[in-house]
């Protein structure tokens, strides 16, 4: 009995209570849907809206990474999601040949989705080692828009012979029972939709698991260390470029997972969907989320992907409601004067429920 | 092996033309503590810019115990034993002043990035060892209590401090102290003067200081160099130096 | 002959990324922030003129002048609203709010007027100057499009060399600081700078609707992109690296597109950015500058 | 101040989580059970930069819906939502739509969308016809997905057999949208057939949607093209012919059915279009009584004039009537029944409407009608012979 009130205090002391707050709502969330599910109380909307607002929210977990705790802006989130939808489908189209299993066919295409990701974010992490601030966002935006107009132009097909890959036109050359998994312009074809929502649940654990145990080792501290203070870093001994590199790929390889489940959520994908707009998306989400706060990142996703689709009348307003929100909140949070209060706010509250501290 | 911690040998720098600094030549002997002194714009942080590697030295050599560190980067430098604090206080001002000394002791830590992500006994019990490392050099520099704040929600003076416990936490051989009393009040400066004593017993490792605080540098200072125009004018004891009439006039003026 | 005529498309091209680009150049010199709304100050640009010359039938000459008056006061209203209250902020919060800007432009333009497009007037006249008996024609407007810029780079050169006001504005580019000590007021530089670039804006939209005639709102996204990649290359904070930069860019699209993929233009074009950023990082005609420690 | 916008935060996302289950527990939830009226459900960009199109299925599916519910037999109510232009929302709507209680189906507007989520339609047993989407794969993903547009192919094949048997010239080059599935659709087989009818493709320039600004027509030029083939929407179309005058090029220029709209865009100099050639199974200036008060009820709702897609949406609603009211169907059919229906009657259904004559649908879903060639004289639609 004491064992477990130790651990409670534990979980809800001030080093931990971030992290336990964000696994209790997802955990919450999953078993409160699961059950409305099971129970045929919940409508097909709000399923069918399941699948992408886990993909999202672990893309917007992992551009979090990057703009709150290393703290340069990615505007290449789309790609990377691109990478790893398209890999990740065609994964799942070359394994289902051998494998029958379909959570084993899922979980191998997460990985491929994953590590080519990771790969590309290895790729722009060269420029990256060299560049800040806006520079770096272009470069990453440049980088977007060449991965989606690779896309645009590439051919997959597979056969009894295995992948056949080509570019630009379709000389894949199978055999006849061949099947054109990505079809150019016309986008990857989903032969089977294998993406569950407990499978993104899972993914959103997983992914929070990761940024939580990074940043909280000597490894994080490196990455927000880059973030403050880039000579001091390297002054005690800190390789920063390794440790952006680190952050970039770790990011990388989240936003892939997250597209493959992603794109293995809907039958067929085309690569401009995932264009600039959908980086800024996913941004939005972050910055409304509050940078570096994880929690936050989850639950303002779920509602800018929910809300929208329960007022639908408003659907013309939306994107320039988003835009607003960008700028509102980056002017709010950079005034002094709004701060000021809303601190004072805040330890009024304190001082209302004295008991929620805990220390 | 040398008996120098740092001899520089003709230092200099160039920036497009102008020659920031040049001919500069020290050594620091170990247990030594160190003043750098000269009017503004003497080239003092330059000088240690060099040495830290921030930036490229057009001339010269630096070796440090013997080494030459002529091709290192500003981490290996570190690695080495170089350790600095900023004239304009460089803190990682939105990690808690905990951290911030735990990220000075970066490389003194051995688990991997695999460690941290399966959270393996590797980990927990370094990062104890960490956890308590931190504290008893927070408490040398009266900033325990400080330990979860924001590092740039310190008052000026703690800032400071910090800074130098940061540094020391990398575990160096030379610890450079770039104008350590710079807003400090007379009472902050006299502990600032024991402490930086009191370092150099503790772990001994020498220390250069750059300082325009007279009282500090002549209180503290073993041994002095005077630079001016970029150009030693001259090395001595602070009794040498105070009574030096080109010093007195390369801080008065003709 | 046929290489001369995509070389004369090409330096067409680049004219108006360079006027594009002058804008992104001089806000970064000055304000050191990436001004991502400026494309969408173009799009309304577009837009305005499409109004004065299309609906109010107004003659060039002040349409011109209507369009340039708009963009300089909504430039500024911009920078005032938006990038001022962030003077203090980090530049991540900067360029996240520039953002937010672009987008609002963009999408206030789509609910305002439609995603229909709407056609720009033809405002010359199709005529030709014959070279080579005939085998290499060039429009007028090509020629005014060159020259335009010519004459634009040439003003802004002596503006800011010359002029007070210019040299004011270099102070504030060297260092903000010095420049307030010596009694320069940095805010309203800044605003000017705005003005200037939202000035120039106004004058690309105009050049950009005549050769490509179809106004929409998501018209001066890729051109500020691409414009921005420009001015990258050319060197941030140069004004000839600007006009280099550009027509360097205008070139290569078109070469690129003509002789090696037109498909992959895009994507070879961004290579050319991350490559310069990677091996010449402050341009061609930029200068490096080292952070102060 | 974090925790706590978090907490309100979390308080608004189950609220409204719970609204919208909420919300869907007064439809007729599932099942379709149909009630007093028949409802057809679709969705279609009305937002975002491809709005135009949605907007005109739409109004052109209301038109429909208003006559045949003025006629007092079967009661049609029309849902028509919103998905952006994105397969992604395009599922959304299919759920929403199915909360709702939709019976039968118009798919969507565009060719993306409808291929994410033909399946779903396929699956449920939802006899679905898309107006507009045009690529083959879409009918292709199931037996219950049919189509009013012209498939992509058929336009290209229309196209090169035209070009060739009236002799507008043998050197043709195209210009393809290398990102949109419907120009690459179109030019794939144009190409081919171009190739079998003995034309020439001298020279095919490929573009994207990011960089379709600057075309090079001295390309076309150069290459001795005597016809320019522009498998694209009026946009892209507006812009290359304006590049080909601007160079003093003036060759046949031959468009297909995304040209519909160019005549009527705000600001245009009509006069740029003269002699352009082009393929739409639909033109408002037709004589024809059903064009012509179909025109004006579009104009007065929305004040311009209708394009191919509204005429498409309209022959949706008119086609599922004839097809409900040949097989006896009653507003209270279950959407399975009312399926079984659909795709009996569609097997012999003949039906005339504003897109063709006696046009009728083969197995594979795919409708079968005679493409019309258009050319612009003076400034107006006239039909080619």
């Amino acid at each position: 009995m004491k064992k477990i009130e130790e651990t409670l205090k534990k979980l809800f002391s001030n080093q931990y209570r971030q992290r336990t707050v964000s696994y209790l709502i997802v955990v919450l969330a999953y078993v409160i849907i699961e059950t409305a599910i099971r129970t045929g109380n919940i409508s097909n909307t709000i399923k069918s809206l399941l699948i992408p607002t886990c993909s999202y929210i672990v893309a917007a977990l992992a551009l979090n990474l990057l703009v709150g705790y290393l703290g340069d802006l990615c505007l290449g989130q789309a790609g990377f999601m691109a990478v790893g939808a398209f890999f990740g489908v065609v994964a799942a189209a070359f394994f289902a040949k051998y494998i029958s299993s379909n959570v084993l066919v899922l979980i191998l295409a997460i990985v491929v989705g994953g590590v080519l990701s990771g790969a590309c974010g290895a790729l722009i992490g060269i420029p990256v080692l060299k560049l800040q601030g806006d520079y770096l966002a272009i470069v990453t935006l440049a980088f977007c828009q060449i991965i989606k107009t690779l896309l645009l132009n590439l051919y997959v097909g597979i056969d009894s012979r295995g992948l056949h890959f080509s570019f630009i036109t379709d000389n894949t050359n199978m055999d006849p029972d061949g099947v054109l998994v990505i079809k150019g312009a016309i986008g990857a074809n989903v032969t089977k939709k294998l993406s569950s929502f407990t499978a993104g649940v899972l993914l959103i654990l997983f992914a929070l698991f990761v940024i939580y145990n990074l940043i909280n080792s000597r490894h994080g501290r490196a990455i927000q260390a880059c973030r403050d203070n880039r000579i001091a870093a390297s002054s005690v001994g800190i390789p920063v470029n390794k440790y952006k590199l680190l952050a970039f790929v770790v990011s990388a390889i989240l936003t892939g997972m997250a597209g493959t489940l992603y794109g293995l959520g809907f039958s067929s994908l085309k690569a401009s969907k995932f264009d600039f707009n959908l980086s800024i998306l996913i941004l939005v989400y972050v910055v409304l989320g509050g940078l570096g706060n994880m929690t936050g990142t989850i639950v303002s996703t779920t509602l800018l992907l929910v809300i929208p689709e329960a007022l639908r009348a408003f659907n013309d307003y939306r994107m320039i409601i988003y835009s607003i929100v960008l700028i509102a909140v980056m002017l709010i949070s950079n005034n002094a004067t709004i701060m000021f209060y809303l601190k004072r706010c805040k330890e009024y509250c304190r001082k209302l429920f004295p008991k929620r501290r805990t220390e | 092996m040398s008996e120098y911690v740092l001899e520089t040998k003709n230092l200099g720098i160039d920036f497009g033309g102008l020659t920031a600094v040049n001919n500069f030549s020290i050594r620091v002997e170990k247990g030594d503590i160190y003043g750098l002194i000269g009017p503004n714009g003497a080239g003092k942080t330059t000088v240690f810019n060099m040495l830290t590697k921030v930036y490229e030295p057009s001339r010269g050599t630096i070796l440090v115990n013997g080494t030459d560190i002529g091709k290192m980067s500003t981490i290996e430098v570190s690695r080495i034993g170089i350790a600095r604090t900023f004239q304009n206080i460089r803190l990682f001002s939105e990690l808690n002043v905990e951290d911030n000394v735990k990220i000075g002791f970066h490389n003194s830590i051995s688990y991997s990035l695999a460690d941290s992500l399966l959270r393996t006994g590797k980990f927990h019990s370094e990062e104890k060892d960490l956890h308590e490392k931190a504290l008893e050099l927070l408490g040398i520099f009266k900033l325990e209590e400080f330990a979860d704040h924001k590092a740039g929600s310190l008052p000026y003076g703690a800032q400071r401090r910090l800074e130098i416990a940061r540094a020391l936490a990398t575990n160096p051989c030379l610890l450079l102290l770039d104008e350590p009393a710079a807003g400090m009040n007379p009472v902050e400066t006299q502990e600032l003067m024991d402490t930086i004593k009191q370092i150099r017993d503790r772990f001994g490792i020498s220390i250069l200081l750059i300082e325009h605080d007279m009282k500090l540098v002549m209180g503290v200072c073993e041994k002095i160099t005077v630079l001016n125009f970029g150009q030693v004018l001259m090395n001595g004891t602070p009794e040498e130096v105070q009574n030096d009439p080109e010093v007195i006039k390369a801080y008065l003026g003709d | 002959m046929k290489f001369l005529s995509y070389l004369i498309s090409g330096i067409r091209l680049g004219s108006i990324y360079a006027i594009i680009a002058l804008g992104y150049t001089m806000v970064y010199g000055i304000a050191k922030m990436l001004n991502f709304a400026h494309g969408d100050v173009i799009m309304i640009g577009a837009y305005v003129a499409f109004f004065a010359l299309y609906r109010a039938g107004l003659p060039l000459i002040v349409s011109l002048l209507a369009d340039v008056a708009v963009c300089t006061v909504l430039g500024i209203t911009i920078e005032k609203l938006a990038y001022k209250p962030l003077r203090s902020a980090t530049s991540l919060a900067v360029l996240i709010t520039a953002i937010g800007v672009s987008y609002f432009l963009q999408n206030a333009a789509l609910l305002l007027w439609g995603s229909t497009s709407k056609i720009f007037p033809t405002i010359l006249d199709y005529g030709f100057i014959e070279l080579f008996n005939g085998e290499l024609k060039i429009s007028y407007l090509i020629l005014i499009t060159i020259l335009t810029c010519v004459v634009i780079m040439v003003c802004l050169t002596l503006f800011v060399n010359k002029t007070k006001l210019g040299k004011a504005m270099r102070a504030c580019s060297e260092d903000k600081d010095a420049a307030r000590l010596m009694g320069i007021n940095v805010n309203s530089v800044i605003s000017l700078t705005f003005a200037i670039g939202s000035g120039l804006a106004a004058v690309a939209s105009l050049l950009l609707c005549a050769t490509y005639p179809t106004v929409t709102p998501t018209l001066g996204s890729m051109p500020g992109i691409k414009a921005f990649t420009a001015a990258v290359l050319g060197g941030i904070g140069s004004i000839p690296g600007a006009f280099l930069g550009g027509l360097l860019l205008g070139i290569i699209e078109v070469i690129a597109k003509v002789y090696i993929s037109s498909e992959l233009t895009d994507a070879i074009v961004f290579s050319v950015l991350i490559l310069v950023l990677l091996f010449k990082p402050a341009g061609l005609l930029g200068k490096k500058t080292n952070e102060k420690v | 101040m974090k925790k706590l916008l978090v907490v309100l935060l979390s308080v608004l996302c189950v609220l409204s989580l719970a609204g919208c289950s909420g919300g869907s527990g007064n439809g007729d939830a599932g099942s379709g059970d149909g009630g007093t009226v028949v409802k057809i459900g679709g969705s279609g960009p009305l937002s975002g930069p491809a709005a135009q199109y949605g907007i005109a299925v739409k109004t052109g599916a209301e038109i429909a819906v208003e006559e045949i519910n003025a006629l007092g037999g079967l009661q049609f109510e029309l849902n028509v939502l919103d998905d952006e232009h994105d397969g992604e929302k395009a599922a959304n709507c299919y759920a929403q739509l199915t909360d709702w209680g939709m019976d039968v189906s118009m798919l969507c507007v565009t060719t993306g969308p409808s291929l994410a989520v033909a399946d779903m339609y396929q699956e449920d047993g939802v006899f679905a016809m898309t107006p507009s989407g045009s690529a083959p794969d879409i009918i292709a993903k199931g037996d219950h997905i049919f189509r009013m547009c012209f498939a992509d192919p058929e336009q290209g094949v229309a196209a090169a057999d035209y070009i060739a048997a009236k002799g507008l010239g043998t050197k043709v080059f195209v210009f393809t949208k290398s990102d949109d599935e419907y120009s690459t659709g179109v030019a794939a087989s144009f190409k081919e057939e171009a190739a079998a009818k003995g034309l020439e493709v001298v020279g095919e320039y490929l573009f994207t949607s990011d960089n379709a600004t600057d075309f090079p027509a001295a390309q076309a030029q150069e290459a001795g093209a005597e016809v320019v083939f522009l498998p694209l929407y009026y946009e892209d179309d507006t812009r290359i012919i304006k590049a080909c005058q601007d160079l003093g090029y003036n060759p046949v220029f031959f468009g297909v059915d995304g040209f519909d709209g160019a005549l009527e865009q705000e600001g245009v100099d009509v006069a740029m279009f003269e002699g352009v050639y082009y393929l739409t199974p639909f033109a408002y200036s037709a004589p024809d009584e059903a064009t012509q008060s179909f025109t004006a009820k579009f104009n007065e709702k929305v004040g311009y004039n209708p394009n191919q897609f509204a005429a498409d949406g309209y022959d949706v609603v008119y086609a599922i009537y004839n097809a409900l009211t040949a097989g006896g169907a009653t507003a209270d059919m279950a959407k399975e029944e009312l399926n079984v229906i659909m795709m009996e009657q569609f097997k012999t259904l003949s039906y005339s409407g504003l897109t063709g004559e006696n046009m009728t649908w083969d197995a594979s879903g795919a409708v079968v009608k005679a493409p019309l060639v258009f050319r612009i004289e003076n400034g107006a639609l006239v039909a080619a012979d």
